[in-house]
């Protein structure tokens, strides 16, 4: 036959808590018990308070720039808990739910966006890696994580995260590129919340899906409801054991909606109508979770009252834990450039001058009146 | 004639020159329906239509490459670059096309495109939103840098670099974006690229800077009391030496001062260029005041990186006294 | 349904006239008139030629590293064939065969070889840029140039090619990004001819196709025969119609095989093996083309003897025009910098010298006592 | 003790090394089984296996992107960059990210790397094969750049590279990848990061270069029979400004030469350090011997760009005349 079939394929969808409150116990079976479930639930609602907070702090001028969650908390979550602890986070910046699950404590990613670069010194033993500011370019870290991880025959693997906006980059390509033909155990997770700033999905990917975007690489790809913690877990679990067992990688896309401005520098408001927030305001995923498990009689108005006491709490801590820090030394400006600094740096150190002149008796440089090294 | 700032000036002058010339496409991320986030396209979008304020995916070599692809069907695209940190995955479209292309055909395909793009800290932004590569660029043969420090300048220039038959990269410094107004005329005038503006005469020092820094100049210079010539290069590449020389041959003495780390920033090329012009009225060093050779830090400290107005004083006084 | 399908697609691969002379001529009706087809012949034999000249012309240190085109010469010439003349065609480096059927001289490709830009000079009513280098960058400028025709409502279209390394690298997947979602009429064509230098196709793809690259853009996909020239003529013709009619782009995998070394640079019994490279040679597109016209009776040992003589006719004028241009002159390192060079480059082109003491008296610099402006 | 070309030096230093250390990955386009398209890993592939000398995909910032998620991992990666005209794509992973990785999280993870790259022209290549991009990343704080001159320096400078705790791009001028052979000693030996080597004395002036051009220079000195003293820098950041000072404060004359275009080449940067640490002892301005300010030609006109010994020899002449 001259005209024949070369290939063809076919991507799920899976949804098991839906915004009706539909659950597919069959489906979920196994995946979160209980108590964990109530341990999440309780996690997504000290973040999303956290994002008012923080929102307030930056309105007042005690943080810089900051990127709310608001709306996606369950996709990185759900992640985070099916994954082993020594797995790979290597996150964007929609992510505090899963990075504080795993322990990344609050006060760091605060003090990422008060301009401070000890929220970055996440301790090894977590396997996060810092926030990314460059969009679409961590995923190519990952990667190289995961890589290590098998050539060292450990059983470790990397989990991603990123934006439909990030799946333009060039980096996002090469990443999953790599990942697929050189067999890496990396979970690719997209978020797809519509919106890259102002920037609306179909000019990120004009395609039905984004999660075809993985049939590039003859990787396994699936889609998901990102706001139900459920699905996520199911297909994150499936991912980690096909990284795991199989070295191969797997893009996932789960569907979800950041229900604020992209940033506290930003005004939604100029791009998108309110119905189209309304409308995700109710598949919130916090909204579905407490739905559950009312009907599971786990949850009632006396606890989430409880709750948000303690929501409070916590975050005032970590908010005092990050705002309580003493003020970074000037030297720290030279401290990390490299393992030893060179000579000219030690004397921009010590000087705090670039002035050759300025640079001949420390910091307070008299008027020498001779050139250099003569 | 109108009192505005710097992002007013260009969004003015894009507004005329769109006007005028329907060859002119915009495109970038978030240039659209929103303005762009510092708002420099304000309007345009509404103005001129989907057709030509485009935005684009997030893509920056994607922006750049099919920018070079309009510019050589014989349009001029705008491309906007959203920060100068995100300039990198840009930098091979720019170094081994953009500016390669006309030499490459011997002048067949030419890439007449405007790259804008924000540039430099002091804005408390995160990291990679604050930082100085205009060296980088004009160390590529074949591209021009062109860097306004005022609103008056900014609409001056930009009409030129849209003129203009050969790539160009306009930064735009953030910093300075609204710090101040200024007079600008709603008649079109354009600014030569290459022509460097005399800020204020003096006769004991030249001081060379661009961008946001001109405005730390100013102040340091006023606080020194001393006569200091202040030049705005105005354009990084190709700089306008002949007014540095001429300055230089006058005071004896001069301080470079830019945001960009020291260690091959454009001042070590301006610093070279005056010893070898002006060697035998040199009193004294060529002193640079810049940032320092370590990563533009986040914002915490961002001011103990920046040459500001203290340090700019110093090196003053020392040069002086040298 | 919780787990649904959420997408769903084939992909098709065209043969009309196969490596065993089976032709369709229900598939070919309308496609390549007799009388092309015997031009077609004659040009791909021509090229052929050229391939064998060039070898030698390298070899005896008259020429460059030469890329071959050997054993892919009905792709990009089946494409410049179904092509409007006003179409854009951006080559990579073995398109030599589409590039000669637009018009481009022979004597350019050789000159460009020959290290001489001239070769790049190519008369913008021809629609052809030049040969690209950095792998995978030509795709955006494709881009770009359709945008423009479609900006200016013209009827235009561009089509791109490349090798399957090349889609390895992130600008071909913005490029097919950019294409997608903002409805470029571009005709992107892959020669897959698996190998990039020595590295194997897998590396770059490990899809069992190259064509569903395409499908993570939504874009329309089909694989074809590279070595048949009704096939790529075929899936071709009905990329441009797409394109002009509907602004869509089109992603053409065409598998084919370069049967000579990487470049004159390259020795590929390093890392393939003799047998595959055996395969190929009898899949040799002018092998199955001769076949066809003999069965036809347009063909005979005469007329082959005929053509073969006339190839080298062509050829050697070519080398001879491209050999007996003169020398650039110096100056031409510096003219093409900018449309008016700067104050910088004219003292540099006038003296030849940058240092600044050799720059005071124009070419013999004199060793003049004095500085600079002073 | 072997008399060895550079390529053999640095496939020595590779091999040996990673003898010693397993965490040492090599990856790029055509490094296994191929050896590389200039051979320097030839041999490896079948020696080490192909899970530690990698085939990677032809993508240079997938390359280097990856490279940097080994390193972060404890690794040692050594990618490789097959001409210096690719790097341009992986500008973004190496300045964004490698760069900045250790000042970013403050020590938590670095990247500890080393990026072989050919570079240079005079060997009759295509377009962006001729490059010389090291000013480039020498502005780049937190990058180590690297280009040895001959096959001795090769294998003590990459021991030097893979050893570092921090990223090294590591420049093969490929000029002189096969031009001649040396005695380099099988043994174990390292030549420190920032330390210059004075390859002639002489005390009427001195010549600064590196990478291939060294051999220009020593050519150049030969003919014009002078008394100079020639520096080869061998590590471009940090560079050794100590060798220099102490040379140029004896013989008040300095000539720097180098391929890269001069408007901010590296030239720049060594000719305002002199100034400003040697003022008083300069009997004339630093002169740059460098590449024009335009693009690269293609090989017919290559030696009427590079700098060549008639241009050194002219301006060594001239330097000495003032
Ligand atoms: C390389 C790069 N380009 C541009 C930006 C500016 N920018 C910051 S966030 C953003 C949108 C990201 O969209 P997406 O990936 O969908 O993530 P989301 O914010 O929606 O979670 C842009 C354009 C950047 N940070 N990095
Ligand atoms: C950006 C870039 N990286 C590396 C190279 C070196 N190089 C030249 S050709 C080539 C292989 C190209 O393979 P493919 O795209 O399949 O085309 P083919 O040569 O097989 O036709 C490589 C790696 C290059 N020219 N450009
Ligand atoms: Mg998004
Ligand atoms: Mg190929």
């Amino acid at each position: 036959m001259p005209i024949k079939t070369a290939f063809k394929t076919e991507i799920e969808h899976v949804s098991i808590l839906d915004e009706h409150g539909q659950f597919d116990a069959k489906l979920a079976e196994g995946l979160i018990p209980d108590d964990d479930l109530l341990a999440l639930y309780r996690h997504m609602t000290v973040c999303r308070h956290l994002d008012e907070v923080a929102f307030k702090l930056q309105r007042s001028g005690r943080m810089g720039t900051y990127p709310q969650n608001m709306g996606q908390e369950a996709t990185s979550l759900a992640a985070a808990y099916v994954l082993e602890k020594t797995d790979w986070l290597v996150p964007c910046y929609r992510e505090n739910a899963g990075l504080f699950w795993r322990g990344v404590p609050m006060e760091y990613v605060l003090l990422h966006w008060m301009g401070d670069e000890r929220g970055n010194a996440i301790p090894r033993e977590l396997f996060c890696t810092p926030l990314a500011i460059p969009i679409g370019t961590q995923m190519l870290h990952a990667a190289g994580l995961a890589w290590a991880a098998k050539y060292r025959g450990e059983k470790q693997i990397a989990c991603t995260f990123f934006g439909d906006g990030a799946t333009s980059e060039g980096d996002f390509h090469e990443a999953m590129n790599f990942a697929a033909n050189l067999d890496l155990p990396v979970v690719f997770l997209c978020q797809n919340n519509f919106w890259a700033i102002s920037v609306p999905g179909k000019i990120q990917c004009s395609a039905p899906t984004l999660a075809q975007r993985g049939l590039a690489y003859g990787m396994h790809c699936v889609q998901c409801d990102g706001n139900d913690l459920f699905a996520v877990a199911k297909v994150v679990k499936e991912a980690a054991a096909r990284a795991r067992e199989q070295s191969r990688p797997t893009f996932i896309e789960a569907v979800t909606y950041r229900l604020g401005d992209h940033t506290t520098a930003d005004d939604a408001r100029r791009y998108r109508d309110q119905a189209e927030v309304d409308l995700w305001k109710a598949r919130d995923p916090l909204i579905r979770l407490r739905g559950l498990l009312k009907e599971k009689k786990l949850w009632n108005d006396s606890k989430e009252a409880e709750l948000l006491e303690f929501a409070e709490r916590e975050v005032a801590g970590a908010v005092q834990r990050a705002e309580g820090i003493e003020a970074p030394a000037t030297t720290e400006v030279f401290d990390h450039t490299f393992a030893t600094l060179d000579p000219q740096i030690l004397k921009q150190r010590e000087t705090r001058r670039t002035s050759s002149l300025g640079q001949q008796s420390g910091r307070s440089a008299s008027h020498a009146p001779a050139g250099g090294s003569h | 004639m109108a009192n505005l700032t710097l992002v007013q000036a260009i969004n003015l002058a894009l507004v005329q020159e769109m006007e005028r010339d329907d060859r002119i496409i915009l495109l970038g991320e978030d240039v659209g329906l929103n303005g762009g986030v510092f708002r420099v396209t304000e309007g345009l979008h509404k103005r001129f239509g989907g057709h030509r304020v485009v935005d684009s995916p997030l893509a920056e070599s994607g922006i750049i490459g099919t920018a070079i692809g309009l510019a050589m069907a014989g349009l001029r695209p705008i491309p906007e670059i959203q920060f100068e940190g995100f300039l990198g995955p840009a930098y091979d479209q720019l170094c081994s096309h953009a500016a390669r292309m006309r030499t490459r055909t011997r002048g067949a395909f030419t890439v007449p495109m405007t790259v804008r793009v924000p540039v430099g800290g002091g804005i408390h932004a995160p990291e990679l939103h604050s930082d100085s590569p205009e060296a980088i660029y004009a160390h590529q043969p074949g591209m021009k840098v062109v860097m306004p420090a005022s609103p008056y300048d900014a609409k001056g220039l930009l009409l030129s670099a849209i003129r203009d038959p050969d790539p160009v990269i306009f930064f735009e410094p953030k910093r300075i974006y609204r710090a101040f107004r200024e007079e600008v005329p709603e008649d079109e005038y354009t600014i030569p690229i290459g022509k460097a503006r005399v800020v204020c005469e003096g006769d004991e020092l030249t001081m060379i800077s661009w961008g946001a820094s001109v405005i730390q100049c100013m102040q340091a210079i006023e606080k020194s009391g001393r006569s200091v010539e202040l030049i705005d290069l105005r354009t990084i590449y190709p700089f306008d030496m002949e007014a540095v020389a001429a300055s230089v041959s006058k005071t004896g003495r001069a301080v470079v001062v830019h945001e960009a780390p020291r260690t091959c920033g454009f001042g070590a090329e301006i610093a070279t260029r005056i010893m070898e012009e002006c060697f035998l009225s040199l009193e004294a060093p060529v002193q640079r005041v810049t940032g320092f050779d370590t990563i533009m830090p986040y914002y915490k400290l961002e001011l103990e990186y920046l040459p500001e107005t203290e340090r700019i004083g110093l090196a003053v006084e020392e040069t002086l006294a040298y």
